[in-house]
């Protein structure tokens, strides 16, 4: 329990980051930002590795392989359409 | 095809038909161009300058005799002959009679006044050009009349109280002049039958003065006044009495086309006004929006200066000029395209300006006006 | 690797996104915090690959190379328009790889059978469900936008309700896992019921609405990897998975704020927008008018090398004239060419843009007339029409029956991007609708002349 | 004490030298107010306004025999006698001369034109109230006889060009001519020889002529230019007939006190102008800085029309009296402060401004003037 | 209470403490901001007395009661004027806190004879080297700020020399403890070392930087909370810790570059401030200048109900008069009156302002004669001076000797606070000095006219 | 250490949100935000509570009792001041 309330701790302080960080971007790159962050959700890769790796039963590998190739999906394709979409904003 | 260019005769006028600015525009069609000798002098334009924009200079009336097109500013219809065709002011709604002269010379007269008001002719339209002249003169004329200044200044021998202005009638000219008399410092206000002017003259900064009159019906189709009955008016006059007397300045251009101007401001309003206030009347060639100007004087009643000064365009006879000008080029290559004025086309602006052909007065508005003579 | 420097390198990953996501508050620095935010990513995963406990490698690489593959052809193929529905699509990805790691989790921790901790299965239900609406509800919000299924909202007689009874039925089967965690019939149950609340959350709204849902789902893909951070006691996770959250949160009432509507009436309001405009105008402007926020267009001024203005009778009105010179004297302050273009019948009287500009201190060299101007618009990167419309009329050029044919205009339309302002899509003196702004380079800002420059100002001023 | 305030007998002044607005601040403090009869009419102030502030109305000029003060505007000597004060412009440093009869009347004569340059004086500097009024006016004249328009405007029948306006001499009339041309739209350049003034130029947005010229010294103590060569003006001609070919307008007001007003356009330059152009020559009263310009007239020579009006500030002769009568009060306030004058004060204000008194020339400049007379 | 209670109220506590921070940002929440701060004070001193591990109160009541008197005394004792050396002063007691805290709960683990975790070591040298520093440079700060010694730099030969020795004995001590944690005698060294450190880490930087070197040590006072959080394991003091550490870094960094100096040049530049102007002005001005930035103009105009425009040959010379209306309308638009003062004699010819704000399209109605608004300046919030200098003077009421005696001047002087826009402390026409410019209740923002309005604009667009 | 890395990224986050917080502080309110975060370091204070009231030995007590003192001092002056400085701003 204690360990709860750290992880929340940590959670919180998360919250309030990324509240802060947010609120300074402008309008016009909040196309690029959504992307950006749900690339960033792909985080869950990381577990699905470790699903995919343990090889616990067949079941949790079945579960952590597909989850890898969607994790991967979202990390891969979210960083390189940010990346296309921000390209648009170099100076000509 | 050959355009004349005669010096102009109208007493005082010093305006000129064609600059030589636009000679080009027209000789690169085809056109030749004739200028009379000192046409161009009092606005400014020697015969020189014609010349070096490859014109012909005619030493005498006479030698104009030749020509196919006669450009003018006030129409008149000495030498003209059949087959020419000529352009210029002649003025048809107010002197339909007159025009039945110009008709039987034979000749076939353009009448710069009759211009329709669409977004194609605007290049053309001569009235609006001159307007836009008279406006701004009408204000340097006040400024040079009032015994007063017309901006505001505070200085170390006090505090010099800005000029109140009242423009009645905001056409072109009062547009302009709301626009003049602001740039010198005036506080500006202005009223027109017309209900789509309150926020015209908002967009040139003058406030619009509310009269709790009913003019929903007030503008015709081309954008002019429809005249009111006198009644409308005197009420309007009621309601304005107070605002006249309040301002230093007040310049009139009420006018509805066709008509005498309406009077809206009487000589007991005149009297109302602080000494030294200053009246400048343009309607004053349609007869005045004020019944105690004095057309071509300047005169002091009531304490009072009264500036019914005519023709103000041709006090500023350069830039006028060049407008006109630029107003009749563009109007010839219009009618005349290819060298030929095609008299049956159904051009609207063709068919509006012509105002006499082969001996008879063809204008439908004009033949109205004569009774459909 | 030891835990701890595994840990550590966690920690640095989490910083990245940080840095990554505060690179976006400015487009010099956003391709750089994008970069910033895959290599977060990218030492995330590779440190975790070093985890000890990875005993096999096969299905991993395999995965991830499929995966890769997958992403990359999917970004680099889609049309730039199409953008939309991708975001949605890779989102839904996320939020079912969340689904799967909590699934497997569960499962893992049924074999080991060391007991579950209520924490950890209190967070492996969340994902489940968060989860299952994200990816469920993306998917939908990706076939609405492809057009795979229809755009409009879906609405039938007690969808409200229906959606409440399955909503109530999913807590319920959240709290069953929790009290049984050893059953997976219940956590997929609860899976198939977060699909069910996924579709019918996102069915029932428009096609115009789209972005917000997008964005809220954005949010919970970020709260489920969040919550799968919980069941793994990955404090990475938690920390990228708020990040995220938060971010879609805010987003999202940005979006409902400027659309003017609350999150509950664009979630339940249902039906599409409401038509813009009359009768003949709508041939012209029909669902073709973009319009943009002063920011948008302070970002394509900041780039920009030559700036035309177009005045027009509507700065005449709004009394524009003053900010519209400081909008232009910050624009040459910046290095860009500033022309004022005056169209001859601008306004409501000769010379009306003229006596206004002066007024303002317009130096009379910048002010240009049409035959000047015309042949410029083609190398102008941005034309700012104020308060005009006839005079940029391309309809005069190409309609010989419109009661302006004839009259010569001034050719924006040639210009990169044109940005109009006015109040509305109302015509001008004419009284004709103006294609101008529905074309494909036109950007409209409706407002008042005067508080669009100056809101413009203040814009261009925050953007640099 | 008592004011008197005849009306002013200069032909054309139609000035006045109090205002019923300043009464109160003069009647407040013990003075008394004597006004002939009809004296502010032509300024725009009857009778009855003067009446409604205290002052007494004198039916003739007979009548103001009996005043202690007399305060005109163009100082005039006839029914002065001894222990009058008299306050007015006595026009002392041109013609000094006059003055010894002004003396001989045995009345203490005040010179307006005198007042220091120093900061304290300025509510009474009367020069510099006019100026202001002269300077305005001056572009208000360009503007009626330039026969183009002063503002720029694009409209459908071509583009007008502004008119170039350029102001020699910029003290305080020219600095109000440039900003009056301005507000009318023209384009703008100056010159001075003073260096100070290259700043206050474009202070009021017009753009300063840089000539080659050494001026290093131009600028006296009390702000004044200091005279130069005949070579210098030789070259300033020079360098300034480019400048002057090119304007539209040309205001002159270059001026230095006590001496003829140095001659800066030659008829060679008129003749370099284009037809049209309009030179106002404000410097006319000092002999003029053209040397073709007529004083009192408007005249055309090589097609340039030449403005010599003599006394612009009584065409505005309700603001410039208002401006003046404040200068008036503000010195007679100054000077006889508890109603009596203390002529031996050492005060700077009073020593400067004093010209006569018990019958001989007093003023130090003026008697050095007269040769030390 | 159980402590999942405790750190949850803990973490109450951090949020708290960070919405109080945040609410700084704006002087209308900046009050609120403050008292959360107090309130996640209060928090998590209540929870901490409820811990199960105290078992004698009296001590601490005791202390509490002592301690609050003190400060609640102090706070309310202090003279605004003397406000920075009080922060100094109790950010000293802070600094000591840390150092009392960590050598006790260094004492608490030898009785205990648990063994030494090395993490906790180190927090424990951290605490007593950067509380000792802190604890001592506060003190030293306060003493020179509050004139007990002198307030000029003091520096010797080879004071760089002594204190890279001291300190590089610190950091020997420090892996002293870490090696030795069980003797005690090390760590009271460490903290006398630390002591001698902070004197002289303070001593040599003059009166003028003070503010910065506060700044500074309330930087590391933060850092030594959050040392004792690692000591103790407690997030709460991690969190608010590194709060106030961060806040004073970034303070600090701000000073520095709004002194144009490196924080380097600060700390070890000795001297303070040059001496600025000339001859005679130097009476009148002498130290007695303040200026202002646009934002803290922006602050006080945000709040202001009437402001009056004071415009001279300055704003005419910087052509600002169109920046000048921009402002105005701003300020109007957020609901203050705002006045034009023309001086009869501004400028430099008759009217000079009235042309140029004519020009500028300010109404007529907004410009009051100097007698008219003369008696409106003592109910004026804030007066801005635009390019103004002679016709404000207020010698010209004062010095019968002066050249501007006996004329009528604007009274700004009267306005509760004054801003004076101009370039520099250089003269106007009349060429003398003008003591206004170095009145209390005056702020200089010096730059060009219109560049200083132009930020004006902006600072007041941000503030809001 | 596993511990420790946790409470490295407490410390880590807490930076970036007193970064992220602060910067958006406009310059009139530094003095008080100094202020204010110098009574917000006093939170040293909950150690000196438990280093005093633990009572393992007289010294900790004493030196708890010291600290307590000294973070009171700092926490209550702090505030007090800094709500004394935000008066200043109030509209009049
Ligand atoms: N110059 C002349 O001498 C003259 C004389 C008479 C007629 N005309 C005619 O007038 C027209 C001039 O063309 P134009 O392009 O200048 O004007 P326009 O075609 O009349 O269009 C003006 C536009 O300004 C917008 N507007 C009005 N008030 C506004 C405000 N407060 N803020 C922002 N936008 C505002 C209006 O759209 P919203 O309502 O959507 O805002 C309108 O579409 C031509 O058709 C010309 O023929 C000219
Ligand atoms: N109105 C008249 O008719 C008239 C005629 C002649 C003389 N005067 C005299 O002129 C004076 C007028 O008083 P005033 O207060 O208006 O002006 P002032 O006393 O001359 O002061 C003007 C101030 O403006 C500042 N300044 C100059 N350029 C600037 C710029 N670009 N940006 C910002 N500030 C700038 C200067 O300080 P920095 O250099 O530090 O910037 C200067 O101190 C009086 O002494 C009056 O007697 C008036
Ligand atoms: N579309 C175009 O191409 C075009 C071109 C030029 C002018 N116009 C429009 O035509 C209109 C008329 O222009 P104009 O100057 O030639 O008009 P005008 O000279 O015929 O009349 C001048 C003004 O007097 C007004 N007026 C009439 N009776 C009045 C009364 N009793 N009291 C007050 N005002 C009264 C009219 O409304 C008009 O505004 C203008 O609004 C102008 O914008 C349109
Ligand atoms: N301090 C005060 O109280 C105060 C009051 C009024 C005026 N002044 C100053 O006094 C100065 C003179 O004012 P004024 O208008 O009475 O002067 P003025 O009428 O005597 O002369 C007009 C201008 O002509 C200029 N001039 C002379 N010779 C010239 C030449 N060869 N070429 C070009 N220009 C030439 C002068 O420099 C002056 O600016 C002004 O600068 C004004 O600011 C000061």
């Amino acid at each position: 329990m204690e360990l709860l309330v750290t992880t929340l701790t940590i959670f919180v302080l998360a919250i309030f980051v990324g509240f802060e960080v947010i609120t300074k971007v402008p309008p016009t790159l909040h196309t690029p930002l959504m992307s950006g962050s749900n690339a960033i959700s792909g985080i869950t890769l990381v577990g699905a590795v470790l699903s995919s790796g343990t090889q616990h039963t067949t079941l949790t590998t079945a579960l952590g392989f597909a989850a890898v190739v969607f994790a991967t999906i979202n990390v891969v394709g979210g960083f390189l359409v940010t990346n296309r979409m921000l390209a648009m904003f170099k100076r000509k | 095809m050959l355009i004349g260019v005669p010096k102009e005769t109208f007493p005082g006028e010093r305006r000129v038909a064609l600059v030589p600015g636009v000679l080009p525009s027209l000789t690169g069609k085809g056109f030749e161009v004739l200028i009379e000798t000192g046409a161009g002098q009092a606005a400014g334009f020697p015969d020189g300058q014609y010349e070096a924009k490859g014109a012909r200079i005619a030493a005498s009336r006479g030698d104009l005799a030749a020509v196919d097109i006669v450009a003018q500013v006030r129409g008149a219809a000495e030498g003209w002959r059949e087959g020419q065709v000529a352009v210029g002011f002649y003025d048809p709604l107010s002197e339909p009679q007159t025009i039945q002269a110009l008709a039987a010379t034979g000749a076939a007269a353009f009448s710069m006044e009759l211009m329709p008001r669409i977004t194609r002719a605007q290049s053309m339209d001569a009235l609006s050009s001159m307007a836009t002249i008279a406006g701004y003169k009408a204000v340097i004329l006040a400024a040079e009349h009032l015994p007063r200044l017309f901006p505001m200044l505070m200085t170390a021998a006090g505090t010099i109280a800005p000029a109140k202005v009242f423009v009645v009638g905001v056409g072109v000219a009062g547009l302009q002049a709301i626009a003049t008399a602001r740039r010198l410092g005036g506080v500006v206000s202005a009223y027109d039958v017309r209900p789509a002017v309150r926020e015209q003259v908002e967009s040139v900064g003058a406030k619009f003065v509310e009269l709790p009159l009913e003019t929903e019906g007030a503008e015709d189709k081309g954008g002019y006044a429809q005249a009111q009955d006198e009644s409308f008016y005197r009420r309007q006059r009621e309601m304005m009495a107070r605002v006249v007397a309040e301002s230093d300045v007040v310049i009139t251009t009420a006018a509805v086309p066709g008509r005498k101007a309406p009077i809206l401001i009487t000589e007991e309003m005149v009297k109302g006004m602080a000494p030294g206030s200053v009246i400048v009347d343009l309607a004053i060639e349609r007869g005045g929006n004020c019944d105690i100007t004095a057309p071509g004087e300047v005169v002091e009643k009531h304490g009072v200066t009264l500036v019914g000064l005519l023709n103000l365009p041709s006090t500023a006879p350069y830039h006028a000029s060049q407008m006109y000008a630029k107003n009749i080029a563009t109007f010839l290559l219009h009618i005349a395209k290819g060298g030929k004025i095609d008299f049956e086309s159904e051009d609207e602006i063709l068919r509006e300006t012509l105002l006499t052909r082969g001996g008879q007065v063809v204008q439908p508005r004009v033949k109205e006006l004569l009774g459909g003579a | 690797m030891p835990p701890v420097l595994i840990n550590l390198a966690y920690l640095v990953a989490s910083a990245l996104f940080i840095l990554g996501l505060k690179g976006m508050s400015h487009p010099r620095t956003a391709v750089r915090g994008n970069l910033m935010g895959a290599a977060g990513m990218l030492i995330a995963v590779v440190v975790t690959l070093l985890d000890r406990r990875i005993i096999s490698y096969e299905m991993i690489i395999g995965g991830l190379v499929l995966g890769a593959a997958i992403g990359a052809i999917l970004a680099i193929r889609i049309q730039m328009t199409a953008m939309p529905q991708m975001v949605a699509l890779l989102n839904g990805f996320g939020g079912g790889a969340s689904v799967l790691v909590a699934g497997a989790a569960l499962v893992e921790a049924q074999v080991a059978g060391a007991g579950f901790e209520t924490q950890m299965t209190v967070a492996t239900a969340l994902s489940a469900l968060i989860g299952g609406v994200t990816f469920f509800g993306s998917l939908i919000a990706f076939g609405k936008l492809q057009d795979l299924i229809t755009g409009n909202a879906v609405v039938f007689p007690g969808q409200h309700l229906l959606s409440a009874l399955v909503a109530l039925s999913a807590v319920g089967l959240a709290v069953g896992l929790v009290l049984r965690p050893e059953s997976m019939e219940i956590y997929w149950a609860l899976v198939g019921v977060a699909a069910v609340l996924g579709v019918l959350a996102t069915i029932g709204i428009g096609g115009a609405d789209m972005p917000v849902v997008i964005s809220l789902l954005n949010s919970y893909s970020g709260l489920a990897a969040s919550a799968t951070g919980f069941v793994l006691q990955n404090n990475m996770l938690i920390i990228a998975g708020s990040l995220v959250g938060a971010s879609g949160i805010i987003l999202t009432q940005i979006m409902c704020k400027a659309m003017n509507r609350s999150l509950a009436n664009v979630l339940f309001g249902g039906l599409g927008a409401a038509p813009v405009a009359g009768a003949k105008a709508d041939d012209v402007y029909g669902g073709k008018v973009k319009s943009a926020s002063p920011e948008e267009i302070a970002i394509l001024l900041d780039s920009a090398r030559r700036v035309v203005f177009v005045p027009g009778y509507g700065m005449a009105v709004s009394q524009a004239q003053h900010a519209v010179r400081a909008l232009a004297k910050l624009l040459e302050d910046k290095g860009a060419e500033v022309i004022f273009a005056v169209h001859p019948v601008a306004g409501r009287m000769p010379g009306h843009m003229n006596v206004l500009l002066a007024e303002a201190d317009v130096p009379y060299e910048a002010l240009l007339e049409m035959d000047v101007v015309n042949p410029m618009f083609s190398q102008t990167d941005v034309s700012i029409v104020i308060g005009a419309n006839d005079v940029v009329n391309p309809v005069a050029r190409t309609d010989p029956q419109s009661p302006i044919a004839g009259m010569p205009i001034l050719d924006v339309d040639k210009s990169r991007t044109v940005v109009v302002i006015k109040r509305s899509l109302s015509p001008g003196f004419a009284g004709i609708p103006n294609p101008l702004f529905a074309a494909d380079n036109t950007l409209m800002f409706f407002s008042d002349g005067q508080k669009a420059v100056n809101d413009l100002i203040a814009a261009v001023k925050e953007a640099s």
